[in-house]
């Protein structure tokens, strides 16, 4: 089965690497397009995880609907790009040091979690077999299990949107 | 028992539908019409608290993740009282602020339907989708003058470093369900006390990262740092609402978790526990003492209560347990008093916000001073006010935990605290006004509710039995 | 169950304050607001005789109990009873508040009504003090007596009010909430020993406690009323109170608040650690002489005639903690007698300063010079009482500071020796001050035209002076029924010990 | 076949970077990205386990979660689009009018 | 009926302290006197009473209240009149009276209130005195004590807008306060030792015990009363406000600084006579005290030029006398010569006042002068009183000074006894100095008061000259009360006190006194008369010759021995170097020291320190919170890498 490790390493790569290359843009635009290439490779990933509903929903809420929304901004605010430290007179604790100590923090995280997880020894190992993959499945359980949750989202939603409304609509007055 | 199995969450569906028909009301709304879309919220929450009244005792389940038991049932109450006066408080600053009456009103009760989604819940996924509720709700309540950049850039903060911290919560759900395969507390607890002697570093993890989740919601140092901000930079009324609301709800789940599920695994995470509300006590009180805004100074003596609570969540005797309901409620009751009066003093042209602004305030507005006299001397924990019998209620579950160090620094720091309350009460009675006639009229409704909070306040202060007894029962019905 | 004349006595003062919210507060007013807080102060003083005819001398035990549970939960009762202890401690606050009252007649000027109610609430919260025998219940009356001592000195104050009130304020908090976790501390151990919680005195007095607790309780609670005494070198909050107070606040204060801090003691502190209170009294009993020279000595280089009977008062405190420091019959219950004595003849000094800055508007001793000639009444009352502060016999003053040393000297005769200097040096700053007021010609013109004593003055006077000689001549009158008491509070302390303790100091 | 751990620690790579992001970031948008990173991290954790325990509860967590995600895209670039509205700018070292 | 003796005049207090200023003077002045001769003639009634009764059995007690009581200790009020209390209440009483009838006429200038003022605290004064010596126990007499210590307080501060008299009235009741420190412990230590301050009481149970050999419990008592009792009467190291307390009225100086007030402190040893007894290394020290303070007064006396300041002295060395004696034992002898001093004393008192009186206020001898012929009554008086004390035979003074010497010589302190004597030569010498600088030689005519009187002085008015011959008569005749059995008398004031000095009647009496009636005695004790006597006259002799006849020559000698005669001039700088030893250092230590540094800035630093650090730290910790939202950020991370660090690596 090389071929499935093949890829998991394939997309681990791409989705580690674009990230990186997310947060190392300086300009918005870049960083939402590269975000979206990692997206596509985590779908990819679930689609190794046999849970080709995910990858499916991955693609198209995630890349297709929010990160559009994302694009959509930086063009609507015709991203700048971001101003260096000398373009304003920084707080001591944000000029450059800090913030490494910050990517230090970063670092240390990813220690502490690569440490407890790796360490927890192997009865988490190979997964077994049997996947539930089918979306029928799934919906059974959505809307019977957690249905209720489900609810939730529904006034979540509501509240999301009455506030995008609220914050973003402009000024009756202004322009 | 009768009870159908989705009785439980007719309190917060109530509220909910308050929110509901309050944006309709709104979309109906013809141009400066006037309409009393405040006045829904008060019928659904008085529904929700005539539902949770005859819930009370009979500990309902529904769908298997809400659990209408009678803490949470307290909590809810609490939330409701707190839902009231907030919506009484916000009165005058929609008037004069001419915010959108029904986004604020509707979004003010979803928030407090998660909040009360949020205390009942037994089940780490609705916890979660419950404190986006509420906190959504409230980012947008926060940032809701779009007119004011402070406004917004609170709102911006507020939501940034929440959603920051709500990844970590989630992540600790992640490892959680991993180790446990299910979200539901119950099951968590019963899978985590089974290797309660050797924890895993999985559930370490999965343990740390809810308690940040939590710490953040509470505002526990070192995640503190979204707390002043906020509250300076929101709307009087909306801090009042979300310095006592969130508090309420976040030590609910807080108490819920880690109380239940997690109390196997207090030998790691109790001296973390002790560690931060010490530091949370001592921070908040002292940099309280720094400040000039008075809603700064009060957002830090939120933190500070904040560090009361944790030290009775983690002295999580009969007592503490007791000594938590309690406390949210007086601190609830007499925090919002002192915004409410914040808030009826806030005008566009002059927010009378700095405790300079306070000068004078004893001979313009003496009834409206005593007040605040009031609610500030129970903040600082005099008696006879609920304040004073709640902070003595924590120290004698702490006392009984042993934990008496935490309970000298934190006598301590409350009499500290009580210098920067009382910087105020020195500026309403032993200053004279520089400017004459800056305050506004205070409404009606505004009045009558901090009145009615004030008497609670004394009620609570006198004869604390009834609700210290309720408060003890409903959490003898769990954990 | 009988009429309940110790809650009456708490409320009574309450009612006025209420009644008088119902009054504008506006100079038209101002007259029948005085009224209604005079005659209501009268009426407490009237029951606290009351109080005294009904008391049986003889008997040691708490009388005119009064128990309602208050919070079951925690064994939190409303229990309060006196006993010969406090009883004339309760007649002491009735007697000097209407005084306090007339006394600032004229000195108080904005806001009447604020301040009469403040003051009666102050009254309420401190009989609650002297009446409560639970002591959560005694908590919450000692620290809601701070607010309105607070308001009185932060808001009718002289210039530096504000800073002096709040250093009142904190100082005192400060001491009393560790002595808060102290009680906790005790109802737990109550529950543990017994499985209910109680606050109840009676039942903890019963409580055997560890040693070691013992000595930790024992510090919270004297470091309290240490402070409140003020145990030197906690004193120095005393002064600045003192000299910004209003002459009310003043009265009161050194008249009443002061006597709590030692009330505490023999009240709590003492019965309730026996053997960490032997352990500890020796020191105390060193503090307190101290104190006595310290206080006299600063009190005679005072220029400001409030802070030098501030100093004394420390001083004179000393002296009665030195006594009840003795832990003997003498000492302790000439300790009770010198608490009446010094806020009588204390708060007499305070009523006559209050005078003289109400005439002059200043406190300065070197304003002043040749009074006697201007006001020979006036000076003959400062006279009288000064007598009295300095331990004349035959006056008030001599009769506790006797019992005191001879308790002391059984204790300890040289801590007892060094105590008596206080004798001399009470005699030096007092007169110097004196001769410096009201000897010598009138320097000062401002002072040539001053009037004597009001009618009003003349009743505030005559009452203190005449208490003066009365409590000097036959002092027996009032030791009679805190004689028993003191015995009682005595034995439970050197019953409790075990020997060895007692022989080592 | 990859087992778990190598899914979890991937997923940790990828919430850190996603941490990491918050505060090296001088954009606000970008910041908000690296939050959907860290979220996508965790949502990567989800089905891992749940493909480990062999039930569809992960999926359908993962499916609430995005739902969330999108909650709060929505109203934080509303929020951003307040705070541009201000100050012509998305560097958040710029809003700092609320301190201390 | 003892209480009515004290009574009366506190009536009289009470009334013009009252009413005093709205009566007139006459009136005043008549309650006044009134009230001190129905004093004297109740004392009288009880003396007579008490001489009825049989010599073991002569006392009469009454039980007034009990005072106060706690556990077992209980103060009875009571008084008790003994012997020894009968002598003192009609010296009390009766000179009492006689100087209030004087005052009448001295205070006469006084306006009405200051007149009444001045009788009520003389009233008040005579009714403390009286509490005084009639008090059964220590405290009552304690009360006495301090009462006259108040009223000296305020009379000799009576002309308050003068400094100098404000000042030595102060200096006057601290000065007391002093003694009385040591009064109260010694009490104290009485009644923790005995059980019981009442003087029989304590008498008994010291009798049971026999005189200490080492200095003991017994010892230290005395001691600390006999540091009271100089206090007091003005003895080494306490006597240096007696002379200051001459600023008051002279009448004053009379009756309380000369015959009764500061012979309280001898009448206290006396009191304690059989305590006293027991405890030999005290009376040492009071002997020696005694002498020395008597030596030392009488130098000083020598070149004073005030003319009160000079009796003011020679009362201090008179008192040293009454020391020496009650410090050889000899307590009767002691007592004998305060009674009589109290007679001659108080009339040249009156005398200086009659002469101060006529030169309205004048009171340096050298304006002085030749005054014989102008003042007849206030000279021949005057000149008796000189006589008395200055122990020329027949007169009171000689006897009872005689009586002293005579017993300190027997009891074997041959040095004691020399100074004694070398002091009698003194006291003949600054007597009769004042005596030829005032009444002989001519008249300075520069003195002030020439002016306004015209020339002519007058006389003593007839109430001033009623007291003065009664009281000269007194130091005539007073002396044959005690006439020595070597003179043909019988002693029978000694006899007559004796009950006093012992414990109970059946006490061993030879322990106290020296065998009076033995033939070789006889002998000695008129020896020592005649070197005595011999003394007397040959000072008398010096003074006349100094000055009157050779003034130049007293100049030659104070010029001769000028450091010598400075110091004495000054008093020997003992005020001076009290001041700069004690009383400055005390004053500028705790304002500079305690109060301006421990206290403010210590003590109250400290606390204050407290607060300000803490609000301190409160601005240093608000910079964290610098507004960025990204370090926000950064503090939550950090917080979170922190808590999983300690979780999994705890």
């Amino acid at each position: 089965m090389g071929s499935e490790l093949l890829l998991f390493y394939a997309f681990g790569a791409i989705a580690i690497v674009a990230s990186l290359l997310v947060i190392a843009q300086k300009n918005p635009i870049y960083s939402v397009l590269l975000l979206i290439a990692s997206f596509g490779a985590l779908s990819g990933l679930y689609v190794l995880l046999e849970a080709p509903f995910v990858a499916v929903i991955q693609i198209i809420v995630y890349a297709g609907a929010i990160m559009v929304l994302f694009l959509f901004v930086v063009m609507l605010l015709n991203a700048p790009h971001e101003d260096t430290e000398h373009d304003l007179h920084l707080h001591p604790l944000l000029r450059g040091g800090p913030l490494r100590f910050g990517a230090a923090l970063a670092v240390a995280l990813i220690v502490e979690l690569g440490w407890a997880l790796t360490k927890d020894g192997g009865e988490a190992g190979a997964f077994p077999g049997g996947a539930v993959t089918s979306v029928s499945a799934i919906g059974r359980s959505l809307f019977t299990d957690y249905a209720f949750a489900f609810e939730v989202t529904s006034i979540l939603i509501l509240v999301a949107m009455v506030g995008a409304v609220v914050l973003a609509r402009r000024e009756p007055g202004t322009k | 028992m009768m009870m159908r199995s989705f009785h439980a969450i007719v309190p917060m569906a109530c509220v909910a539908a308050a929110g509901i028909a309050a944006m309709t009301a709104e979309a109906f709304r013809g141009r400066g019409e006037r309409m009393p879309i405040g006045g829904l919220g008060v019928v659904g929450l008085v529904g929700a608290a005539f539902a949770s009244i005859v819930l009370w005792n009979h500990n309902v389940i529904s769908f298997g993740v809400v659990a209408a038991d009678n803490f949470g049932l307290f909590v809810t109450m609490t939330l409701i009282v707190i839902g009231l006066l907030s919506l009484a408080i916000s009165a005058p600053t929609v008037e004069r602020e001419g915010l959108p009456q029904g986004e604020y009103y509707a979004l003010m009760l979803f928030s407090l339907s998660g909040m009360m989604l949020m205390a009942t819940a037994v089940d780490l996924l609705v916890i979660f989708l419950a404190l986006e509720v509420m906190s959504i709700g409230v980012y947008i309540l926060t940032g809701i003058r779009r007119d004011s950049p402070a406004s917004t850039e609170a709102a911006f903060k507020y939501f940034l470093l929440g959603a920051f911290s709500s990844a970590f919560f989630l992540y600790g759900i992640a490892f959680t369900y991993g180790l446990t395969g299910s979200t539901r507390l119950d099951r968590i607890g019963s899978l985590i006390a089974a290797q309660a002697m050797a924890p895993t570093p999985m559930e370490l993890l999965a343990l740390g990262l809810l308690f940040v989740g939590f710490a953040f919601k509470v505002s526990a140092v070192p995640f503190h740092m979204w707390t002043p901000d906020a509250y300076e930079g929101a709307p009087p009324a909306v801090t009042g609402f979300m310095s006592t609301g969130v508090k309420a709800a976040a030590f609910a789940a807080f108490a819920r978790v880690f109380l239940s599920a997690f109390e196997p695994l207090r030998a790691d995470w109790g001296a973390a526990l002790w560690v931060i509300a010490a530091a949370t006590m001592v921070i908040g009180t002292v940099v309280g003492l720094a400040q000039s805004n008075v809603k700064r100074m009060l957002a830090y003596s939120s933190i500070a209560h904040g560090g009361y609570l944790l030290l009775a969540l983690l002295s999580a005797n009969d007592v503490g347990k007791g000594a938590i309901l309690f406390y949210l409620l007086s601190y609830g009751i007499t925090n919002l008093g002192a915004f409410g009066v914040i808030a009826a003093l806030d005008t566009k042209e002059h927010p009378n916000d700095q405790i300079r602004d306070y000068a004078g305030l004893g001979h313009e507005h003496p009834g409206l001073a005593a007040l605040m006299t009031i609610f500030l001397l129970s903040l600082g924990g005099f008696p006879p006010m609920a304040g004073f019998i709640a902070k003595w209620y924590v120290f004698s579950a702490a006392i009984k935990a042993g934990y008496s160090w935490l309970a000298i620094i934190g006598v301590l720091t409350s009499v500290v605290s009580v210098f920067f309350y009382l910087r105020i009460v020195v500026m309403m009675y032993m200053t004279p006004a520089d400017s004459p006639a800056r305050f506004p009229q205070v409404p009606k409704l505004v009045a009558v509710a901090l009145v009615v909070s004030a008497v609670l306040i004394i009620y609570l202060g006198i004869l604390p039995t009834r609700i210290i007894d309720l408060a003890a029962a409903s959490i003898s019905t769990i954990f | 169950m009988s009429f309940p004349i110790l809650t009456s006595l708490v409320v009574l003062p309450l009612v006025g304050a209420i009644l008088l919210l119902f009054v504008n507060d506006d100079e038209p007013h101002a007259g029948l607001i005085r009224n209604i807080s005079l005659v209501v102060s009268g009426l407490v003083f009237a029951e606290t005789l009351l109080l005294w005819s009904r008391f049986s001398s003889g008997s040691a035990e708490f009388q005119f109990i009064e128990r309602h549970d208050w919070i079951p939960a925690f064994g939190i009762t409303y229990f309060v009873g006196v006993d010969g202890i406090s009883l004339l401690l309760l007649v002491l606050t009735g007697f000097l508040t209407p005084l306090a009252l007339v006394g600032s007649w004229e000195s108080v000027h904005h806001r009447m009504r604020a301040f009469c109610v403040c003051l009666l609430l102050l009254e309420s919260a401190m009989i609650g003090v002297f009446v409560s025998l639970d002591l959560f219940l005694f908590y919450v009356f000692w620290d809601a007596m701070l607010i309105p001592m607070y308001f009185l000195i932060g808001i009718w104050g002289y210039d530096r009010r504000v800073y002096a009130a709040l250093k009142f304020l904190l100082y005192t908090m400060a001491g009393s909430v560790l002595m808060l976790l102290a009680i906790l501390g005790l109802a737990y151990l109550h529950n543990t020993a017994t499985g209910v919680y109680s606050f109840d005195l009676l039942k903890l007095y019963t409580l055997s406690i560890p040693p070691n607790l013992q000595f930790w309780f024992f510090l919270a609670f004297a470091l309290a009323f240490a402070i409140k005494v003020p145990l030197f070198p906690f004193h120095t909050w005393l002064p600045d109170a003192h000299v910004q107070a209003p002459t009310a606040g003043s009265v009161i204060l050194a008249g009443v608040l002061l006597k709590m801090g030692i009330y505490g003691y023999v009240r709590f502190a003492f019965p309730l650690f026996p053997i960490a209170a032997t352990f500890f009294a020796p020191y105390l009993g060193i503090l307190g002489v101290i104190g006595i020279i310290y206080g006299a000595l600063v009190a005679m280089v005072q220029p400001d005639l409030k802070k030098l009977v501030a100093y004394s008062s420390v001083s004179h405190l000393g002296i009665v903690i030195v006594g009840i420091a003795s832990m003997t019959q003498q000492g302790v219950e000439g300790g009770v007698y010198q608490m009446l004595n010094h806020g009588v003849s204390t708060g007499g000094l305070f009523l006559i300063v209050g005078m003289l800055s109400d005439r002059r508007h200043t406190r300065l001793i070197a304003e002043f010079g040749g009074l006697k000639r201007v006001m020979p009444h006036l000076v003959a009352a400062f006279l009288i009482i000064t007598l009295s502060s300095i331990g004349l016999p035959g006056l008030n003053g001599f009769v506790g500071e006797f019992l005191i040393l001879l308790g002391a000297f059984r204790a300890d005769p040289k801590l007892a020796a060094f105590a008596t200097t206080g004798v001399i040096l009470s005699a030096t700053y007092m007169l110097w001050m004196f001769q410096r007021v009201n000897y010598g010609p009138v320097t000062n013109e401002k002072n040539a035209a001053l009037k004597d004593l009001s009618p009003r003055e003349w009743a505030v006077l005559v009452p203190i002076i005449a208490l003066v000689v009365l409590m000097g001549v036959v002092p027996n009158l009032f030791l009679r029924p805190i004689g028993p008491s003191v015995d009682r509070v005595v034995n439970q302390i050197h019953q409790a010990v075990p020997v060895r303790i007692q022989a080592g100091r | 076949m990859p087992d778990l751990n190598q899914y979890l620690v991937l997923s940790a790579i990828l919430f850190g970077i996603g941490t990491a992001g918050v505060f090296l970031r001088r954009n606000s948008i970008t910041v908000l990205l690296s939050i959907e990173i860290m979220l996508n991290a965790v949502n990567l954790t989800f089905v891992a386990f749940g493909r480990a325990l062999g039930s569809a509860d992960g999926q359908i967590i993962v499916f609430f979660v995005m739902t969330v995600a999108a909650a709060e895209a929505a109203v934080g670039l509303a929020i951003v689009i307040g705070l541009f509205r201000h100050r012509e700018s998305l560097n958040p070292d710029v809003f700092t009018t609320l301190k201390w | 009926m003892l209480l009515l003796i004290a009574l009366l005049p506190f009536l009289g207090f009470l009334v013009n302290a009252s009413f005093g200023r709205r009566v007139s003077k006459g009136a005043a002045g008549a309650v006044a006197c009134g009230v001190m001769v129905g004093s004297f003639v109740v004392s009288g009634a009880a003396v007579w009473r008490l001489i009825a009764l049989p010599p073991e059995a002569r006392a009469i007690v009454q039980h007034v209240y009990t005072w106060f009581s706690s556990g077992d200790f209980s103060v009875a009020f009571t008084l008790r009149l003994d012997p020894l209390s009968s002598v003192m209440i009609l010296v009390i009483t009766g000179i009492g009276a006689l100087i209030h009838v004087y005052s009448t006429a001295y205070m006469h200038e006084e306006t009405d209130s200051e007149f009444a003022r001045y009788f009520s605290y003389l009233n008040l004064f005579a009714a403390f005195m009286l509490v005084l010596v009639l008090g059964a126990n220590m405290l009552v007499m304690f009360v006495g004590w301090e009462g006259v210590g108040l009223c000296s307080y305020l009379l000799v501060g009576f002309w308050y807008q003068k400094k100098s008299a404000s000042d030595a009235g102060k200096k006057a009741f601290i000065v007391n306060r002093v003694g009385d420190f040591a009064f109260v412990l010694g009490i104290l230590l009485t009644f923790v030792r005995f059980g019981s301050i009442d003087f029989q009481t304590v008498a008994q149970s010291a009798a049971a015990l026999g005189p200490e050999t080492a200095f003991g419990t017994m010892s230290l008592i005395t001691l600390l009363l006999f540091i009271g009792a100089t206090g007091k009467s003005a003895q080494i190291p306490l006597y240096v406000w007696l002379p200051d307390a001459m600023e008051g009225p002279t009448p004053v100086s009379a009756l309380i600084h000369a015959a009764t007030m500061v012979t309280a402190g001898v009448y206290m040893i006396g009191r304690n006579a059989v305590l006293f007894s027991h405890a030999p290394e005290t009376l040492a020290i009071v002997a020696v005290i005694g002498v020395a303070t008597a030596l030392m007064a009488g130098t000083i006396g020598l070149v004073q030029n005030d003319i009160k300041r000079v009796l003011a002295y020679s009362t201090v060395s008179q008192l040293g006398y009454m020391f020496l004696a009650m410090g050889v034992g000899a307590f009767s002898a002691g007592i004998f010569h305060l009674y009589t001093h109290a007679f001659f004393k108080a009339l040249l008192f009156l005398g200086s006042g009659a002469v101060i009186h006529a030169l309205s206020g004048e009171q340096d001898m050298r304006r002085m002068g030749g005054l014989r012929t102008e003042l007849p009554i206030t000279y021949w008086t005057f000149l008796i009183g000189s006589l008395a004390i200055a122990g020329v035979p027949f007169l009171s003074g000689f006897f009872s000074k005689d009586e002293i010497l005579y017993r300190t010589y027997a009891s074997g302190h041959t040095v004691l006894w020399v100074v004694g004597l070398l002091t009698s030569l003194l006291t003949a010498i600054y007597m009769f100095r004042v005596v030829f600088l005032t009444f002989h030689g001519e008249r300075a005519h520069e003195t002030s008061s020439a002016g306004h009187h015209g020339g002519h002085l007058h006389d003593a008015p007839p109430a001033m000259a009623l007291a003065l011959i009664a009281l000269a008569i007194g130091a005539v005749v007073a002396g044959y009360a005690g006439l020595p059995a070597s003179l043909g008398g019988s002693d029978r004031f000694a006899t007559y006190l004796q009950p006093s000095f012992t414990a109970a009647p059946i006490a061993a009496r030879a322990d106290l006194d020296a065998p009076a009636g033995a033939e070789a005695a006889e002998g000695l004790e008129l020896g020592l008369m005649a070197v005595s006597s011999a003394a007397a006259l040959g000072g008398i002799g010096l003074a006349f010759f100094f000055f009157l006849r050779r003034k130049s020559a007293a100049r030659a000698v104070a010029e001769r021995f000028s450091g010598l005669h400075r110091l004495l001039l000054n008093k020997y700088y003992v005020d001076e170097i009290y001041d700069a030893a004690i009383v400055q250092p005390i004053r500028i230590a705790s304002e500079e020291g305690l109060w301006k540094v421990v206290d403010v800035q210590i003590i109250d630093g400290l606390v204050n320190g407290v607060g300000e650090s803490v609000s301190g730290g409160g601005d240093l910790l608000r910079r964290l919170q610098t507004g960025s939202v990204r370090a926000y950020a950064a503090s939550l991370f950090f917080g979170v890498v922190v808590l999983l660090g300690y979780l999994l690596w705890r």
